[in-house]
């Protein structure tokens, strides 16, 4: 990455925090509904991952998804529309929170399902081998995930398959809240991939720049040779989602964590490179400040969708007006 | 009598079982150190210990298929699905294996497990979380499908369903937690497979079960301004299906309104109509009228996801279009 | 026209289609080197290859995820599940994910995929795997649910499905594949969503689908011998459901049977009673009867299982007794 | 062992061959329905684990389930009559082939779907835990079940909660006509243990002994430390179940393996150790038939199950006459 780049992928991991901070504040006001997962604490893993993707690349998360969101290159505006219920929103208005896509993007969702969304990895990526085209599938999920049906399904079909696929496990630690290791058999998530003929490596979540590489590396071995999965250990600062009583882990382990905030890492980063200064960084957080304000207003002002909106996006083909 | 809220009739019938007999245990996601996603077993991982409050890894096949062979051995599991949408991961454990098992191997061993799921639309939850597919599950012999409409009946209701050795699906409704009512403060029980009358009147027989039975109760004080009086006919088990009560008013009042807060085509009201129609010929003025869903997967929009969902003017409505 | 086997005319619909668009293929369990469980792809693998013609392992739940995924991103999937009880184990990702994701996405992208599957009972195969719960699909919006009962409609109705855009579960009877009847050489399609006369007759509106569209053009045979004419409607589809024919014919005759081979209890014909007595009250002269299957778990033992199951005499016998 | 022991087993697996021998000719005869599949080839993997059990540990496999129920020590008569369809049959003739069990025996069946049974045997050794009892469980499945999200699902919990489990998979090359190498990402299956922490190991299924002598360690294993995987290299020699095509494999691979065949192997160590002569086992395979024939003859002079029967064992408790 050069210096540019660099500086934007700052300005993108304080982009996601925050509209996360603001979406917290608005769901408070009650201006956003349902459930809210936020991604504080997470954000070097998705920007990390993206900032190697090549836009033919395609992405699948699950509920937590508003900053993979972000980092595929959606505006915080139509972002900030979805969480708001409006028609301006990625899913327009349908889908909320857990459900943001942009085919445009090459941004797939946004799924709610705990690992329903790892089939669908598989099937993009086997698509796409069908059609001889040599794209990746990038699909994130957490460490509970790890332990569901699909999970097994899916990978053992893109080894079989050799599919173009890196699954990316985003171990926090906690799955709600069940740690890892009252979940999984296996605490080192990574090395479950050897089931599955899957070649799989662990990386500092945490550290904006390791992600980055190992994402370059894992995404060259899907699209040269198969299957990858990369396990990276990071943390969610905030609750699963609003109101959780937390009961399972500590202040002091939250603020051990804290102290490996991905953001001040990576700021402290650029600064010892010489790639940027305090002041410039400083900069790059005042404009995000504006951007979420605007992304904000924007929303506010947006149409919500209608009736019709609804009920014409149940089908695509014409049955008469039978149920 | 003492006035309770539904969360804790709920969470009563649970401790006071698990307290009655040893080989009651609960099994499930975030049973145990979280207390519960909407807090019904709090306290029971402290007082019950880790033996009985099984945490279990995100994986509902095997939650309930787990509790399936518990239940196979002669133990009583109270497997959790935190939401009856996960229930469609573990379909073939509930539908085919819990509910066949005993019949398919000559009765030589019974299943007395019970399947807490919680349903029900109206909190944003898009398309995937926010289902009251009750009729789906209402539609396979073996299995037994419950579902309470007050802390009296859920508590009676749940402890039946304990102590009986059939397999029960035992249907919530999230956004019935906070609702309050007369519990007895000693130990009673209610049948399963008998429907009640929660409400007298002679004009019509309205009939329906878990949140819909609220909505009813708060038409039919809104009809009896009119002078309007409806007879409310809960149904409380979908499977067996009671229909002496709702024929024995039908008789009487000679119009029905069916009200249930699932999708109206293939839904429960749709067997209670036919029923009707098969045992009550004779004494049918009016068509009867179905309230339910309309047929879209519910939007995370909080206006459209309401327009979606039957309201209590809906019921108002239907009532008078009978009379 | 030429005669056809059930079996040719569904085997033909998908060699068809698949010669028709390069984004056509199968995936499921022995769909290729096997040639089908049910010989219905015998010959394809040869012919299309491996690619197009797609053995999985035994995993329901990734074989309709990955279809859905490979659906998503433009593919048309013919995903086959050995029999609809397998169905249970991939229920999330066809009731939750096929029927939804169009919509809860804002209908940015479409899912035009076939869900093969066959069911039905009376060959043995005891509780599991011998259903017919075609109604429990038919609940979902955003699914199509199509049920052909003769060559024609099979190969019709599946040429529709795979060139829609909407998702399909495509449900075939085991026992009809033998089954003959005229089909044209050249190539047509039947629309989805339309119900259709069968059989012409003025006394008794008898409507079915599938397997019991057969014993209900038997049982009007025998009647005729008595002079009783029966007119029989074939839904074809369960949702969307068109009451249109019912409805007319209804009005003729005044007087309806309802035949399904699924349990009787939240059935099919349930909705279709429902609406007819909600469409064409003035019309009824007599109640209307169902036939269906008894609410047992289908038995191993071959007389008892036939007992069980819905027989022409049944079918008969309840036309008598609407007259 | 001693001699008696081995020459028991010896009459064991040949009683196992007979029986489903003449299960294959009343199969053609009509006298047997529904799906028979046949354990023949696989015999030695069966009685050499079941020859290593105490009473107490309980067994489970899938549909494949002749032989291990005659191992488990249900009478050759009550297979027989269950194959029948009798009301003497292990399950009264409710289950057939595929689902035959023996509460008494500590047998739990015979599960024909998929997978479905792995959680009951997490469940049941779970139970066994909670009461303190040390008992093991056995569960057999084949090499395509590794590949269903069931299998992960039962053995991440088993390997969380160390319970004393055997998974014993008999690797017969097939999934049905799907090859090992075409369905599952790992060839070595046993290997697939360690994802879940699970100690495994691999060996000749087509040797008696040596299967007796690893079922001895794993059993122990499970008893002592927790979950085992043990994984028997085996062959069935007839098809995936009547009328199987087999394009699949060539009859000169069928040739090779049953040059390996279990009993005749067996037989030979026998002689090699002199535990017995030609003439000792040749009258024991005398005995074997004797005792077939007598049970043929008793299952088809058993009276099959009545229509109350069955409806008496649809559900276990009372609840009035509703459906
Ligand atoms: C099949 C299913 N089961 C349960 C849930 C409820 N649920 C939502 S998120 C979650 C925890 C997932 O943990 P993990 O995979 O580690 O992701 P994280 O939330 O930590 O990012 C659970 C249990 C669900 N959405 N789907
Ligand atoms: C969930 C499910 N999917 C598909 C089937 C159909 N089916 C029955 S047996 C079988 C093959 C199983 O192979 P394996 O596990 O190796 O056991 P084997 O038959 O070789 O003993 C299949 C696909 C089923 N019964 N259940
Ligand atoms: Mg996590
Ligand atoms: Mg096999």
């Amino acid at each position: 990455m050069n210096k540019k780049q660099k500086i934007a992928l700052f300005h993108e991991m304080v982009l996601i925090r925050r509209i996360e901070e603001h979406a917290m504040q608005l769901y408070q006001e009650g201006k956003i509904g349902g459930f809210l997962h936020l991604y504080i604490g997470q954000e070097a893993v998705g920007s990390g991952v993206l900032a190697a993707r090549k836009p033919q690349d395609r992405v699948l998360t699950a509920y937590r998804d508003h900053g993979i969101a972000i980092a595929s290159g959606i505006e915080a505006k139509t972002v900030m529309a979805e969480l708001l219920g409006k028609k301006t929103g990625t899913s327009k208005g349908f889908g909320g929170s857990m459900h943001m896509a942009d085919v445009e993007k090459n941004y797939w969702g946004g799924h709610a399902i705990v690992g329903s969304h790892l089939p669908f990895a598989a099937g993009m990526a086997m698509a796409d081998r069908y059609r001889g085209e040599d794209n990746v599938t990038l699909c994130f999920f957490g460490d509970g995930a790890t332990n569901i049906g699909y999970f097994h399904e899916a990978l053992n079909l893109a080894g079989v398959w050799e599919l173009p696929v890196v699954w990316i496990c985003e171990n926090n630690q906690y799955g709600m809240g069940t740690a890892v290791a009252r979940a999984s058999a296996v605490e080192e998530i990574h090395k479950k991939a050897e089931a599955y003929n899957t070649a799989h490596s662990r990386v500092d979540g945490m550290d904006v720049s390791k992600v980055y590489e190992a994402a370059q590396e894992a995404i060259q071995h899907a699209r040269e040779k198969g299957p990858y999965f990369l396990e990276a250990v990071t943390y969610r600062f905030e609750g699963h989602s609003m109101g959780d009583p937390e009961r399972y882990r500590t202040k002091a382990e939250v603020g051990e964590w804290e102290e490996h905030d991905p953001i001040g890492i990576f700021r402290k980063q650029l600064i010892e490179e010489k790639v940027a200064d305090e002041d410039a960084l400083n900069e790059q957080e005042k404009q995000v400040e504006g951007i979420v304000e605007q992304a904000i207003r924007y929303a506010e002002e947006s149409p919500d969708p209608t009736w019709d909106d609804l009920v014409e996006t149940v089908y695509v083909d014409e049955y008469g007006d039978v149920i | 009598m003492s006035v309770i809220t539904m969360r804790e009739a709920i969470s009563q019938a649970l401790w006071e079982e698990m307290e009655r007999d040893e080989n009651v245990f609960i099994m499930g996601e975030e049973v145990g150190v979280w207390g519960g996603t909407y807090a019904v077993t709090r306290g029971f991982y402290d007082h019950f210990g880790e033996k009985r409050v099984r945490d279990t890894p995100i994986a509902e096949s095997v939650i309930v298929g787990a509790a399936n062979g518990a239940a196979m051995v002669g133990l009583r599991p109270v497997a959790e699905l935190m939401t009856i949408n996960f229930a469609f991961t573990a379909m073939d454990q509930i539908v085919n294996q819990s509910a066949k098992l005993h019949t398919m191997f000559g009765g030589q061993f019974t299943l007395p497990i019970v399947i807490r799921a919680v349903g029900g639309g109206g909190r944003q939850l898009a398309a995937t979380h926010s289902q009251t597919p009750d009729a789906v599950f209402a539609h396979f012999p073996g299995l037994k499908v419950v579902s309470p409409g007050t802390p009296y009946d859920a508590k009676g209701l749940l402890k039946s369903a304990i102590r009986g050795d059939d397999p029960v699906l035992f249907i919530e409704n999230a956004t019935l937690y906070q609702m309050r009512g007369e519990v007895p403060e000693e130990d009673y029980l209610e049948p399963i497979g008998v429907s009640k009358v929660q409400r007298q009147g002679s004009d019509v027989t309205l009939v329906t079960y878990s949140k819909m039975l609220q909505f009813s109760l708060d038409a039919a004080k809104e009809l009896a301004k009119d002078g309007i009086e409806v007879e409310i006919v809960d149904l409380r088990t979908l499977r067996p299906l009671d229909m002496g009560p709702v024929i024995k008013s039908f008789k009487t009042t000679n119009r029905a309104v069916l009200v249930e807060e699932g999708w109206r085509s293939y839904g429960v009201m749709a067997e209670v109509a036919t029923r009707l129609y098969e045992q009550a010929f004779d004494y049918i003025d009016a068509p009867i009228r179905r309230v339910a869903q309309h047929e879209v997967p519910l939007p995370y929009n909080r206006e459209l996801e309401q327009q979606a969902l039957p309201q209590v003017e809906d019921i108002v409505q239907a009532v008078k279009g009978v009379l």
